[in-house]
């Protein structure tokens, strides 16, 4: 194999560590390297015809290229060499920038260590072989999980562009966090009255099919193939029948049921419906609460139920569904506050989140729109916000800015101001992050016609006095202490990554970072895809996000996906294993192994051997390390060629 | 032996299904035995049972697939039959096993030094509890149980674990001579650099025969195996003492939870480098790491291809 | 020529290292329960009591040698045009080797037709085995595997040695057999051996005595090419064979070897090593086909080559000098001496005769 | 020139391409400086790495061999990294009977976005090495090289 070099200085990334010249000058003494050259930016336009006019001149039939991880940039010059008549898989990459000339600064070392990477990598090269793909269907259908505003503008821009959706929610109701919102910043329109539409609108849409109050069991499959098993939680109520009549929650004598959808302000009966608006408006018993499921007595619901859709014996069921594509749109959860003793931890009524007095100020929430404080019921008069609970916090492992809280608690302070105008609001911040298209105009608003009182500094202390707060905390700006006798205290309590989140990464073999939100394919270039084909990711089970950019990653993973179906076939990764019968005996420790069922026995002139599935063979290798005769090869990570790249490092 | 005209009777009986019965006889001095193919009914009289049937007989099964075998097995070689059951490599149908209650077999190696030298020998009486050998100038007369192979010492199965015919009475659980890996412990308290010399030392006379390899009842690639193979290229075929080593770690590893300690790979060897120890430190390891034992639990999975999502027994390294 | 010398036993140690100055010298020594043909190490004792487990084959075959080094390098204007500069590894210096038996010695005789063929001469061999001289043991007594006499040899048969040595009351009496022989028997250390020459000629009568009577193998040839077509009594035969190849590497007359390269970076090497015809390996095809697919096809070779094809093209000699290695360090005691014995024995069934005449 | 003499031992690193590799890319991004010992091959699951690479490493003269995959759950090929937990673990424990320390071969987990552990996992695991220093290393077909020297070196 005739090999071609191109040392990349990527302009003074790895140039400034790393002397390129001396690479290719030491690869041109490598076997089988007969072209060497280093160059300022392999990956731009002229470095790219750079590589396909040394193919053609020099003849070459494999080409290394150092520079950047081939995490980035693989493809890349896998359609260049492409470009030049070479198969893409007659090329490899050597990781000098993250891996060398990033991470430390000696020159002399990182040069010899740059020189060893490209000997690993055209040794390895020269035992590439030529894999071409195999075409296979796909199932143009598309599973959508999470029913939150990400989800819903994902599940809709893909039914519009005529594919078969189906969503799975946890919840009772679609509509997630937003849907709890009062108002939306920096416009201050109703949140129930943009999504409401949009809700309705899933719930029409001749091609959503929609599962609420359920989750994901397991995933089996592939991109263009997968199988989901969804588990459809006991509602206790049929619910092709329930007419979402009300009839049931006016008549239900057990009203000590937590009201999840109201963040717990006030209870809720054992049988209800989250809210007037919830998609699907159907009952569901709360089988803690129910007197008749946990005593055998009442039964009020049955017998009053026009439909008679109750029934207290329903169990879980599952449903198998077949879909091509996955958008993970799993949203946040709320950090648990009570982990703050100087905040009261939760003993004070009138301590509460931002998401509870959301509720407090929808007029469809527990008070009517009323700001109450929980304790007495009376209006307040000084209201105290408090912003990075569990965010930039490293004392709670919560380093991250959550994004959005600066923001909506400009909001919620103006909003105090508008439904109670004797009220004077008080706001504890670290910095205002108002980053974003008329945020910073919004947040002065806040303080200039709102006359919210921004204070710099954190509070170090809140403790009853009377029946008021008295919020102690610095300002920093001024250098003094200050403090509030507050009548409600607001938290702006951060995001976390939801419950859950985890499992079900787990499920759809995507990973997490260490917070539990997911890890996109590349942090610019891949935002809403993971590493897993054919599994996309909106809104903020990716990271913190407000509503506009939850809305475009939900278009985004949507246009993902109708481009991902724009094809009938797809194209097989041949990076797969494959059998070498001759040498085979047909033990079936592979078969055993394979965690994707990919490898299958077969019948060769009467002896056993495996035989490999190749669109179903996703290319880990466990099979190659489980073959103690090498009989069965991963492609592109033979035994052969990681033994070269280790004979290239270590020459006894 | 008491039993063995019972046994013999079993074999007759069950002959006429069999294409072949895998037994011992007389080989070429009074001190061997050697593996008996039983296929016509002339052939049984000349079976012999006594400590000098040291040959691993499940070696062969798999090579025999297809055809209905019978195999006269002691407990250690039950336990491969098991674990070719247990990995699919032989099928149970097509298995006759007659097993008998085995009080040890003799190390050769152990007689060699005892007598000195084992080239001439003229007769061979095995009591219960002696080994009387003529060679031809002197008789020697050796206490069994020390010419006993190590593998005896510190067996827990002298019955076979399955069988279709079951010759004399069930030895049941014995007593064992000596703990397990008593040796193997002495090894490791030697320092790093002893140990490292030692396999260099020890495998440098390696004439890399594959005997070890090839008389192992678990070494199922058989003519595939990775040694000699270009693709993939483990190994060079020069006289180099570092492949030497490589290749019995590729052997101790492919046996990791498999392996049953039968000894066969150290008792084939024809310049005695003691291989076995590498194998019973792997099983020492996985035992204590997943109780798990080869051989014994033809249900059983090996633990290298499962796992358990939590390992109670593998603490990893904090950084 | 006629040159007879006496070493008492005390002396030996010293002589061998006197040799050791011009000389390699190989010597048995015990290598853990084994014995083993060793370079000469005057710390160890020497072990020559028994044959040793190996014969000194590597000696003169190494296990492994290299043939060629060889270094590739570019046209520094032209990478794509390389040069290859390959050196052959002939080696060099003289060795002798001490203490290998009769039939180990007598196994070179049978490489000697293969490799120092007129038409074509294998000069790696050619050169280790001119400059390698054999001070050879007489046995004393034969072991219950030696069958030297059943292959026209004996306990004494100094073929292809250069000294001869037997053990008498003291001390040794060294015969020179050889130029080369006569050459090492110069040291001071050794007395004239004239006088205890009746006593070796005694052992060996006695060594001779010892020896039961050898049935007749000049019909093995013709026999053995006989049942060459009927797979049932190879199968039989080979039945308990594992194919390994151990009978092969310890045989003092097999000599088939493997040439692999073995390359890193620029550079490699060509290497000869041993090979043996039980290995499945050994006719291996590059397209995956055997011709001998199974073991009994092996063992028929092996048996086939030893007794039947090699005296049919090298006069009659039979390519095995009986030392019964083989047997003895067989791990399932496969003797070749019955398989022989049985093809010579062996009666086709009446049906397969006429089978073959039709 | 596989180390610079005095400064560099010869470490190998195999790499699960999900999330170690990844790892290391994101201490790479972050500038989080690490020793230049190691040299990473990259494979697609720690489930891949055979746990022989590692002796064959050592054998070949390696003076450590650190193994990452992916955090036992969040394997993207589900499985990969449970065998390789018992594999990686079996021959780790094996190594010492070879005459190696166990400490030359560690594995361990790192995810994609663990950059700074991965900056911890290199720069412990070099310092490691270095305490440990160089491994034996067989020098030469026969033994009687290797064992001179190392009678020498005492």
């Amino acid at each position: 194999m005739k090999i071609g070099v191109f040392v990349c200085h990527c302009g003074s990334n790895i140039e400034a560590t790393v002397d390129t010249a001396a690479v290719a000058a030491a690869s041109r003494e490598f076997p089988d390297v007969v072209f060497a050259t280093d160059t300022m930016y392999t990956c731009s336009e002229p470095g790219q015809d750079e590589i396909v006019a040394a193919i053609k001149e020099h003849n070459l039939g494999g080409v290394v290229v150092a520079s950047c991880t081939p995490r980035m940039h693989e493809q890349t010059f896998r359609r260049t060499v492409e470009r030049a008549g070479l198969n893409r898989y007659l090329f490899e990459m050597a990781n000098i920038r993250e891996h060398v000339s990033w991470i430390g600064k000696d020159r002399e070392s990182n040069t010899n260590k740059s020189v060893d990477l490209v000997r690993m990598a055209t040794e390895k090269l020269m035992r590439n072989r030529p894999l071409y793909s195999k075409k296979f269907d796909i199932n143009k259908r598309v599973l959508v999980i999470g029913g939150g505003v990400a989800g819903i503008q994902a599940a809709l821009d893909c039914a519009d562009g005529g594919l078969e959706v189906v969503m799975v929610e946890k919840a009772p109701t679609i509509g997630g966090k937003m849907a709890k919102l009062d108002k939306t910043f920096p416009t201050v329109d109703c949140s129930s009255c943009i999504l409401g539409p949009r809700m309705v609108d899933v719930a029409q849409h001749p091609n959503i099919t929609l599962y609420a109050y359920s989750e994901i069991e397991e995933i089996n499959g592939y991109v263009g193939n997968f199988e989901i098993k969804v588990k459809k939680k006991a509602t206790y109520v049929d619910w092709d029948s329930c007419t979402g009549c009300g009839i049931c929650m006016e008549k239900c004598p057990s009203k000590k049921a937590t009201d999840t959808f109201n963040e717990g302000i006030g209870k809720t009966t054992a049988i209800n419906i989250p809210f007037p608006q919830a998609i699907p408006k159907k009952a569901k018993i709360d089988p803690d609460f129910c007197t008749k499921i946990q005593k055998g007595k009442c039964g009020v619901c049955a017998k009053l139920c026009p439909s008679g859709c109750i029934n207290y014996e329903m169990q879980d069921e599952f449903v198998t569904e077949k879909v091509g594509a996955i958008v993970t749109a799993t949203g946040f959860d709320l950090f648990d506050w009570s982990i703050y003793g100087e905040y009261g931890a939760g003993r004070y009524p009138d301590v509460i989140t931002s998401l509870q007095y959301e509720r407090m100020l929808s007029a469809s929430g527990p008070t009517g729109g009323h700001i109450k404080r929980p304790s007495d019921g009376k209006e307040p008069k000084n209201v105290v916000f408090i912003q990075c609970v569990g965010s930039r916090d490293k004392s709670v492992g919560r380093p991250y800015c959550s994004g959005f809280c600066c923001m909506y608690t400009a909001k919620q302070a103006i909003l105090t101001k508008d439904h109670l105008p004797d009220s004077q609001s008080y706001v504890f911040y670290m910095d205002i992050r108002a980053i974003g298209k008329l945020y910073d105009e919004f947040t002065r608003r806040a303080m200039e016609e709102y006359d919210t009182k921004y204070i710099r500094g954190r509070v170090s202390m809140i403790y009853p006095q009377g029946d008021r707060l008295l919020v102690r905390g610095a300002d920093t700006l001024m250098g003094a202490q200050v403090e509030v006798d507050a009548d409600l205290v607001v938290l702006a309590v951060g995001a976390e990554a939801a419950a859950g989140a985890g499992e079900l990464a787990e499920k759809l073999r995507i990973s997490y970072d260490s917070y539990g939100f997911y890890m996109e394919g590349h942090p610019k270039l891949k935002p809403v895809e993971t590493n897993t084909a054919g599994v996309y990711l909106a809104g903020a089970c990716q990271g913190p996000k407000d509503i506009p950019s939850s809305v475009g990653q939900g278009s985004a993973a949507a246009a993902k996906v109708l481009g991902l179906f724009s094809k009938d076939q797809l194209e097989s990764d041949p990076q797969v294993s494959v059998v070498d019968i001759k040498r085979c005996i047909g033990c079936g420790k592979c078969i055993q192994t394979c965690p994707f069922g990919a490898i299958k026995e077969m019948e060769f002139r009467g002896m056993a051997k495996a035989d490999v599935i190749e669109t179903i063979c996703q290319g880990c290798g466990i099979c190659t390390s489980t073959c103690p005769q090498g009989a069965v090869q991963l492609q592109h990570f033979t035994d052969n060629q990681i033994l070269s790249e280790v004979n290239a490092l270590c020459r006894f | 032996m008491k039993f063995q005209e019972e046994l013999k009777d079993s074999i007759r009986k069950a002959l006429p299904d069999l294409d072949v019965v895998l037994g011992w006889c007389g080989s070429f001095d009074p001190l061997h035995a050697t593996p008996h193919f039983i296929r016509r009914e002339e052939d049984i009289d000349k079976l012999e049972i006594s400590p000098l049937s040291v040959h691993n007989l499940a070696t062969y099964l798999p090579g025999l697939r297809g055809k209905k075998v019978g195999i006269v097995v002691k407990g250690c070689d039950s336990r491969s039959v098991v674990e070719l059951l247990q990995e699919n490599l032989i099928n149970r149908e097509d298995i006759t096993i007659f097993g008998f209650p085995c009080t040890g077999v003799v190390d050769q190696a152990k007689i060699k030094k005892a007598l000195g030298h084992a080239g001439n020998v003229r007769t061979c009486d095995i009591s219960d509890s002696a080994i009387v050998i003529q060679t031809e100038d002197k008789a020697h007369s050796l206490t069994l149980t020390q010419m006993l192979a190590d593998k005896c010492r510190t067996c827990r199965y002298p019955d076979a674990i399955i069988s279709d015919y079951f010759v004399g009475d069930k030895i049941g659980e014995p007593a064992p001579l000596e703990t397990d890996y008593a040796a193997l412990e002495a090894f490791e308290s030697l320092s790093v650099p002893e140990r490292f010399g030692y396999w260099l030392k020890e495998l440098d006379r390696c004439i890399r025969c594959y005997a070890c390899r090839s008389a192992c009842p678990l070494c199922v690639c058989r003519d595939h195996c990775a040694a000699e193979s270009r693709d993939p290229h483990w190994l060079s075929q020069e006289n180099n003492v570092r492949d030497k080593v490589m290749f019995q770690v590729i052997h101790a590893y492919h046996m990791a939870g498999r392996c049953t300690e039968c000894g066969e790979c150290q008792r084939a060897c024809p310049v005695d480098i003691p291989v076995l120890m590498l194998k019973q430190k792997m099983n020492r390891e996985i035992r204590d790491i997943f109780q798990y034992e080869a051989g014994v639990d033809p249900e059983a999975t090996p633990p290298l291809l499962s796992f358990n999502m939590e390992e109670e027994n593998i603490t990893e390294k904090e950084w | 020529m006629e040159l007879v010398k006496y070493l008492k036993s005390a002396d030996l140690k010293s002589w061998l290292q006197e040799l050791a100055r011009e000389n390699r010298v190989f010597a048995p020594r015990n290598e853990g329960d084994s014995v083993i043909f060793a370079p000469f190490d005057p710390e160890q004792e020497i072990a020559i009591v028994h044959p040793a487990t190996l014969p000194p084959k590597k000696t003169v075959f190494p296990q492994s040698e290299k043939l060629v080094d060889f270094t590739y390098s570019k046209d520094p204007e032209n990478l794509s045009r390389i040069m290859i500069d390959g050196k052959e590894v002939l080696p060099e210096g003289t060795a002798v080797v001490f203490g290998g038996r009769p039939c180990d010695v007598r196994g070179f005789t049978m490489f000697d037709r293969v490799y120092l063929a007129e038409k074509s001469t294998d000069i790696y061999y050619q050169a280790r085995r001119e400059n390698t001289t054999f001070i050879t043991l007489a046995c004393e007594k034969p072991e219950t595997t030696c069958f030297c006499h059943w292959v026209d040899s004996g306990p004494t048969d100094a073929t292809g040695s250069d000294v001869l040595a037997t053990v008498v009351d003291g001390g040794y009496v060294l015969e020179a057999l050889s130029d080369k022989g006569s050459k090492l028997l110069t040291s001071t250390l050794l007395e004239n051996g004239e006088s205890r020459k009746d006593e070796a000629r005694k052992a060996h009568e006695k060594a001779a005595e010892l020896l039961q009577d050898a049935p007749d193998l000049s019909g093995a040839p013709k026999k053995v090419l006989q049942v060459f077509d009927t797979m049932e009594f190879w199968e039989e035969a080979a039945a308990k064979c594992l194919s390994c190849g151990a009978c092969a590497y310890l045989c003092p007359s097999c000599y088939c070897f493997n040439i692999t390269d073995e390359t890193i970076g620029m550079k490699g090497t060509r290497i000869r090593s041993w090979d043996n015809c039980m290995s499945a390996q050994f006719t291996m095809e590059a397209s995956g086909h055997n011709p001998r697919p199974t073991k009994a096809h092996r063992l028929r070779n092996r048996v086939g080559h030893k007794f039947s094809y090699y005296p049919d093209i090298h006069d009659g000699v039979i390519s095995c000098c009986g030392c019964g290695r083989c047997i003895k360090s067989c791990p399932v005691g496969t003797d070749i001496r019955e398989i022989v014995l049985q093809a010579i024995e062996y009666e086709p069934a009446v049906g397969e005769e006429q089978a073959d005449e039709q | 020139m596989p180390v610079l003499k005095g400064k560099e031992l010869r470490i190998v690193g195999f790499l699960c391409n999900w999330c170690s590799y990844g790892g290391a890319d994101t201490a790479g991004v972050g500038r989080f400086n690490q020793p230049t010992d190691l040299r990473i091959i990259r494979v697609p699951c720690s489930g891949r790495i055979d746990p022989l690479f590692v002796v064959k490493a050592l054998m070949n003269g390696a003076d450590g061999v650190l193994v990452s995959g992916c955090h036992p759950r969040d394997c993207h090929y589900a499985e990969g990294n449970f065998y390789a937990r018992r594999r990686l673990e079996i021959m780790q424990r094996f190594l010492p009977v070879l005459g190696y320390e166990a400490e030359r071969f560690e594995y361990t987990w790192v995810s994609a976005s663990e950059g700074q552990r991965w900056q911890q996992v290199v720069a412990s695991f070099t310092d490691q090495i270095h305490k440990l220093g160089p491994a034996p290393k067989i020098i030469g077909p026969q033994a009687a090289d290797t064992l001179n020297q190392m009678a020498a070196a005492l």
